[in-house]
């Protein structure tokens, strides 16, 4: 890592979840009918394979784009790699890593039909290392295909793809949609539910969790059950998620990666900015927050432009690490968002 | 040799140590007006540093006839301003002449730049203090240089001011002036006692 | 269920540590200070301490009623109130620290808003002002190993601190191990250097103190003190007698590296450590007073921004060292008249700032309302019209 | 600041005594009060010496500035200044014979300060006579107040005396020296802009009542 570059150690508190088994919730299943249902699973060839995924309407959760679509337009070169996404570098979730540990022969039933598509020099599965609180290791092998351990600091996933040659292109696919492709392939089912983590310490059991799309989170909580009245409840990641007020009619998609509800929100704090620079070690991508907060706060839009403000990631590192618990992130956000309006209307 | 190291101490206390802002407070007003203008710093001080080299070497020896006389609190400074006059109208066609392209950047505010606290201050002082030739012109050049020093060393800090919360009653003159106090007490701190003004 | 949601910003777990820990770590690490001001001049010092602390928050009490907001009790008034005495006489009267901690508060943090904006180190201005104020009782130290009374004047014998001896360049007569354990005549707290340092490797392990900013100003005033003796003895004893004497090694501690003056990056706080090291060093050489370190410190806040201005400039490299090296390789000629990192001169940010139309609703701080603009509303041309127009207007009044 | 004026209905140039303290306000004469301005007999001086310039300046721009070339006329206004001095020297000599030990070179400073300059071409030109000698008089009183207060802040503060007459012992010495008269007249220009910011708002709101009634 290079000298400036720092990122954030995070206790990740995957625990009960990660190696509890995915508790499936009551759904019943839709299927797709195509002219070669009977054709066994190796011999499916690779346009056949496509529209299977296409029919089964598969989203890929990492980055929410249509799975066929993603299959036909890679052409990976004679050396593309194809990556299987199952990063989960924020506290509490663990989405993705479950579908590799609990659904191992799916898993690889999935991955191993992707290689007949994309023809891949290399295939590996990139997990998060950085994790201290479990009391197992992660496999080096799931279903014959090496499992990459990311490292580094919070947050691993866009340094990881950042390492992507630039030269050879690859592909990234979350490792969910392998697990609906392998679905879709053998009983020929559509993709209806999606896998999220239900975590956060006001929830009596919390685990991972198979879910029909479109369910409202207050019915997935009730299913966990509840300890007690939580303050806050946030859907998305962790670090990046956003916390919501209604949660009957909140519902949820194949990208959520998971619901956390916590029973104290964190102090407001009163104190001001008291400029300890931790915000500019933790920031991954080198940017000096502390006076780009400043820059936001007082609306300055074009020196922000100067601050590479079009640059920050959104990652939360900032407003993690700032003692004062300042929503530094929450600010930067918000003024690129309006630097963006303001370029849109021509008045910057 | 003598007279190019005292030319250059003198010039260097007048520059650092004794600057004309900071410890005697002279000609602050045009140091608010410059550090909002920071890209005329540098074509201010030199036409100071030029002016006062012009009128202390004129009015040397003038200086020499008066600074004894009863009343000379009201002579020097009148006889200054007069050579200041002179020299003005002498750079300003000057300026118009040689350098027209300099001349419409200066527009009027070249009479600001010639008649201002700073450029009197800088030739009153060495004639309070009875500094002899050489002295006096390094001090009125240390003297101009230091105004443009304390200019820079103002415009760092007001602009790190637009990002402090200053309440409402102390934005804009108050705030400056107090940052000017402060930064002169540091620079007391510096000569360790009041100076003769 | 949903009545009690409450909205929060984007990362919803965050560190256990707050600005409330970083201050009592820094608290903690004075009070061993003020023990070793106890050993050697009794309860009185415990007591200017107390007074320190008090009239400080008092003062910032005061300041946030004035200012109408609402009174946060974060604990920087309280450290500010704990430095100030460590840094004068143990005999010193209670109305110069209170005098000191009123500067201290009232004209550094609060005409510029609190806590977190104060652009010069408060503890330092306090005991400038109180030390240019009163330099007769400021600069004459009780002799140690004594209980002073707690209050009332104290007539006893007024000693020369080894800093007044090193400015007259004269070889101070207290042997270095003395300096060291702090039994010789200087500031209450400051004197003592052992337990500065270890109070001050503490701070560094916890984590309130970069270990940059401290270690960046130590060894390059040794080195300077080193080679540029100011006292006719070996190059290491004038390197202890500087190091040793005045408050250099408690203020790199302590003073130096306070969070809100100094430079955020570290490059920043290695810069400003070495020219504060500079700066402390010609000041105590050419400097009137013995408090060089003090208003060293003050002139070098004003040139944080400046460092951090340099390590924004390197970083903006760094971010785009990618499409640099592309250029680069597609017209190496060129290139450096095209993508110029911006200049090193912090006033491009300044020039930039005059184009912005003024609109209200982003919060304008409008900075010093010049002189002579603010009576007539700036005309488009030049303040004063030039000479060529002056004739013109003559001709239309003449035609009139 | 234009709607002050309707709304308080008070001359244009009153308001340099307080609203546009040509000190606290605009800024402009700060160095020699803040220097200079160490007792309450130099705060004297210093106002009686501005007064005699500024006026002066103020009418001979109003009347004969404008027919004068652009350079000619800053030259002229400087040097009428200076000349002001003379006067100013002999009833200052009076307040006491070591005035000028004291106040050292603030006076003739004065002369050259930016107000005359920047007041008369910008102001004194486009007025009449009489305007411009009211103008000139708010501004002397203006700055008078002001330094009147602070000098007489500082002495008291300073050597504990007013005028020469000694009355308390010496609170705080350090007041005497440049850069507290900086900080006070920070201060003081706070206050300033505190209370008119006050008095604004006053106004708008019977402003307001009238205008719903």
């Amino acid at each position: 890592m290079s000298f400036f570059v720092k990122g954030i150690l995070l206790e990740q508190k995957k625990e009960p979840m990660l190696t509890r088994s995915t508790l499936v919730m009551r759904q019943e299943f839709q299927y797709f009918d195509c002219d070669f249902m009977e054709t066994p699973i190796d011999e499916l060839s690779k346009e056949q394979i496509i529209e299977i995924a296409r029919l089964a309407e598969i989203v890929d959760e990492s980055d929410g784009k249509m799975l066929w679509e993603k299959l036909e337009k890679a052409e990976l070169g004679e050396k593309g790699t194809l990556i299987v996404d199952a990063i989960d570098d924020e506290p509490y979730i663990s989405s993705q890593m479950a579908i590799g540990i609990h659904h191992q022969e799916k898993f690889a039933l999935g991955i191993e039909l992707c290689e007949k598509v994309l023809a891949p020099a290399k295939t590996y599965i990139a997990m998060y290392k950085h994790i201290f609180d479990t009391n197992f290791s992660i496999p080096r092998k799931i279903g014959g295909y090496k499992v990459e351990k990311i490292g580094g600091r919070y947050p691993a996933e866009n340094r990881a793809y950042r390492h992507i040659p630039k030269g050879r292109n690859s592909i990234v696919i979350g490792s969910c949609a392998m697990l609906h492709l392998a679905r879709a392939a053998e009983d020929s089912r559509k993709m209806s539910s999606c896998f999220l983590t239900v975590a956060g310490d006001a929830v009596s059991n919390p685990r991972n969790v198979e879910v029909p799309v479109g369910t409202s989170v207050e019915e997935i909580l009730r299913l966990c059950g509840l300890t007690e009245e939580p303050e806050v409840i946030v859907v998305g990641g962790s670090m990046t998620g956003r916390a919501i007020f209604e949660p009957e009619n909140e519902l949820v998609g194949p990208t959520t990666r998971g619901i956390v509800a916590l029973s104290r929100s964190y102090n407001h704090s009163t104190y001001n900015c008291i400029g300890c620079g931790r915000c500019d070690h933790a920031c991954p991508k080198a940017l000096s927050v502390s006076t780009m907060r400043k820059l936001a706060e007082f609306g300055k839009f074009d020196e922000l432009r100067n601050y590479d403000a079009a640059q920050c990631i959104g990652c939360g590192a900032c407003s993690y690490v700032c003692p004062a618990r300042i929503d530094i992130a929450a600010t930067i956000i918000k003024a690129k968002k309006q630097m963006e309006l303001a370029k849109k209307e021509g008045t910057l | 040799m003598t007279y190019i190291a005292q030319f250059f101490s003198m010039m260097l206390t007048a520059l650092f140590i004794e600057n004309i802002i900071f410890t005697r407070a002279v000609g602050t007003s045009w140091l608010f007006y410059l550090v909002k203008r920071p890209k005329e710093i540098i074509r201010y001080t030199l036409v100071l540093a030029a002016v006062v080299t012009l009128s202390g070497a004129i009015g040397y020896p003038v200086r020499g006839l008066i600074h004894d006389t009863q009343y000379r609190h009201v002579l020097v400074p009148v006889m200054y301003i007069g050579i200041l006059a002179l020299v003005y109208i002498v750079v300003y066609f000057f300026v118009k002449k040689v350098l027209p392209g300099q001349f419409e950047h200066f527009g009027m505010n070249l009479g600001v730049g010639v008649f201002n606290c700073a450029a009197l201050g800088s030739l009153l002082i060495p004639a309070g203090a009875r500094l002899d030739f050489i002295s006096t012109i390094g001090y009125g050049i240390g003297m101009s240089f230091g105004f443009g020093f304390a200019v820079v060393i103002m415009g760092y800090g007001l602009t790190r001011l637009e990002y402090c919360h200053v309440p409402k009653a102390f934005r804009g003159v108050p705030i400056a002036l107090i940052y000017l106090g402060l930064l002169s007490l540091a620079f007391y701190g510096l000569v360790g006692h009041q100076l003769p003004t | 269920m949903t009545e009690k949601l409450m909205f929060q910003n984007a990362p919803h777990v965050r560190q256990s540590e707050s600005v409330r820990t970083m201050m009592t770590d820094v608290v903690i690490a004075l009070l061993p200070i003020y023990l070793m001001g106890f050993f050697y001049y009794g309860a009185r010092a415990l007591m200017l301490g107390l007074c320190g602390v008090l009239s400080c928050v008092g003062f910032s009490a005061i300041g946030s009623l004035a200012l109408r907001e609402k009174f946060s009790f974060d604990l920087t008034p309280v450290i500010t109130g704990l430095i100030i005495p460590l840094l004068m006489p143990a005999d010193i009267r209670y109305f110069v620290i209170i005098a000191a901690c009123a500067v201290a508060i009232f004209v550094v943090k609060v005409p510029f808003g609190g806590t977190g904006n104060n652009l010069f180190n408060p503890a330092a201005v306090g005991f400038a002002s109180a030390a240019i104020c009163w330099p007769g009782m400021v600069f004459s130290y009780p002799a140690p190993i004594q209980s002073l009374e707690i209050f009332g004047e104290s007539a006893t014998k007024i000693a020369q601190s080894p800093a007044y001896s090193l400015a007259l360049g004269a070889v101070p007569e207290y042997e270095v191990l003395d300096m060291v354990l702090g039994n010789v005549p200087g500031p209450m707290g400051a004197t003592n250097i052992f337990v500065a340092a270890a109070c001050g490797i503490f701070l560094i392990v916890r984590k309130a103190v970069n270990w940059i900013t401290p270690a960046s100003f130590i060894i390059p005033y040794a080195l300077l003190s080193a080679f540029f003796p100011r006292i006719e003895a070996s190059s290491f004893d004038s390197l202890c007698y500087e190091l040793f004497s005045g408050t250099v090694i408690f203020g790199a501690f302590f003073m130096l590296s306070e969070p809100v003056t100094s430079p955020k990056r570290d490059f920043g706080k290695f810069l400003a450590g070495i020219t504060s090291a500079a700066a402390v060093f010609l000041f105590r050489y050419f400097g009137g007073f013995e408090m060089g370190f003090a208003s060293a410190l003050i002139v070098m806040n004003v040139f944080s921004p400046v460092f951090d201005r340099i390590c924004e400039d390197i970083l903006h490299v760094y971010r785009h060292k990618d499409s640099l090296l592309r250029k680069k390789e597609q017209n190496p000629e060129k290139e450096e008249k095209k993508e110029k990192a911006p200049a090193l001169k912090i006033f491009k940010k300044a020039e930039k700032k005059a184009e912005i139309p003024e609109d209200e609703e982003i919060i304008n701080v409008s900075l010093i309302n010049t002189p002579g603009e603010e009576l007539v509303p700036e005309e488009k041309e030049e303040p004063f019209e030039p000479e060529e127009k002056a004739e013109e207007s003559e001709k239309e009044e003449a035609v009139q | 600041m234009s709607e002050i004026k309707e709304k308080m209905n008070i001359s244009e140039s009153l308001q340099y005594i307080f609203f546009k303290n040509p000190v606290l306000v605009l800024g402009l004469v700060l160095g020699q009060l803040a220097a200079g301005d160490t007792t309450l007999q130099n705060g004297a001086a210093l106002s009686v010496t501005y007064l005699l310039i500024v006026v002066p300046v103020l009418v001979f721009a109003s009347v004969i500035g404008k027919k004068l070339p652009g350079w000619l006329r800053v030259v002229s206004y400087t040097v009428l200044a200076a000349l002001m001095l003379v006067p100013a020297y002999f009833i200052c000599g009076s307040f006491s014979a070591t005035i000028f030990d004291s106040l050292g070179i603030y006076p003739a400073l004065l002369a050259v300060s930016t107000v005359p300059v920047v007041f008369a071409s910008k102001i004194a030109e486009k007025q009449s006579a009489g305007e411009a000698a009211l103008t000139g008089l708010c501004i002397g009183i203006g700055f008078a107040v002001t330094a009147l207060i602070l000098g007489g802040a500082r002495e008291f503060f300073g050597n504990g005396s007013l005028w020469g007459i000694k009355f308390a012992e010496a609170v705080y010495p350090a007041v005497k020296l440049p850069f507290w008269g900086f900080i006070l007249l920070g201060f003081m220009a706070a206050g300033v802009s505190a209370a008119s910011d006050f008095f604004r708002k006053g106004k708008e709101i019977n402003k307001n009542e009238e205008e719903n009634q």
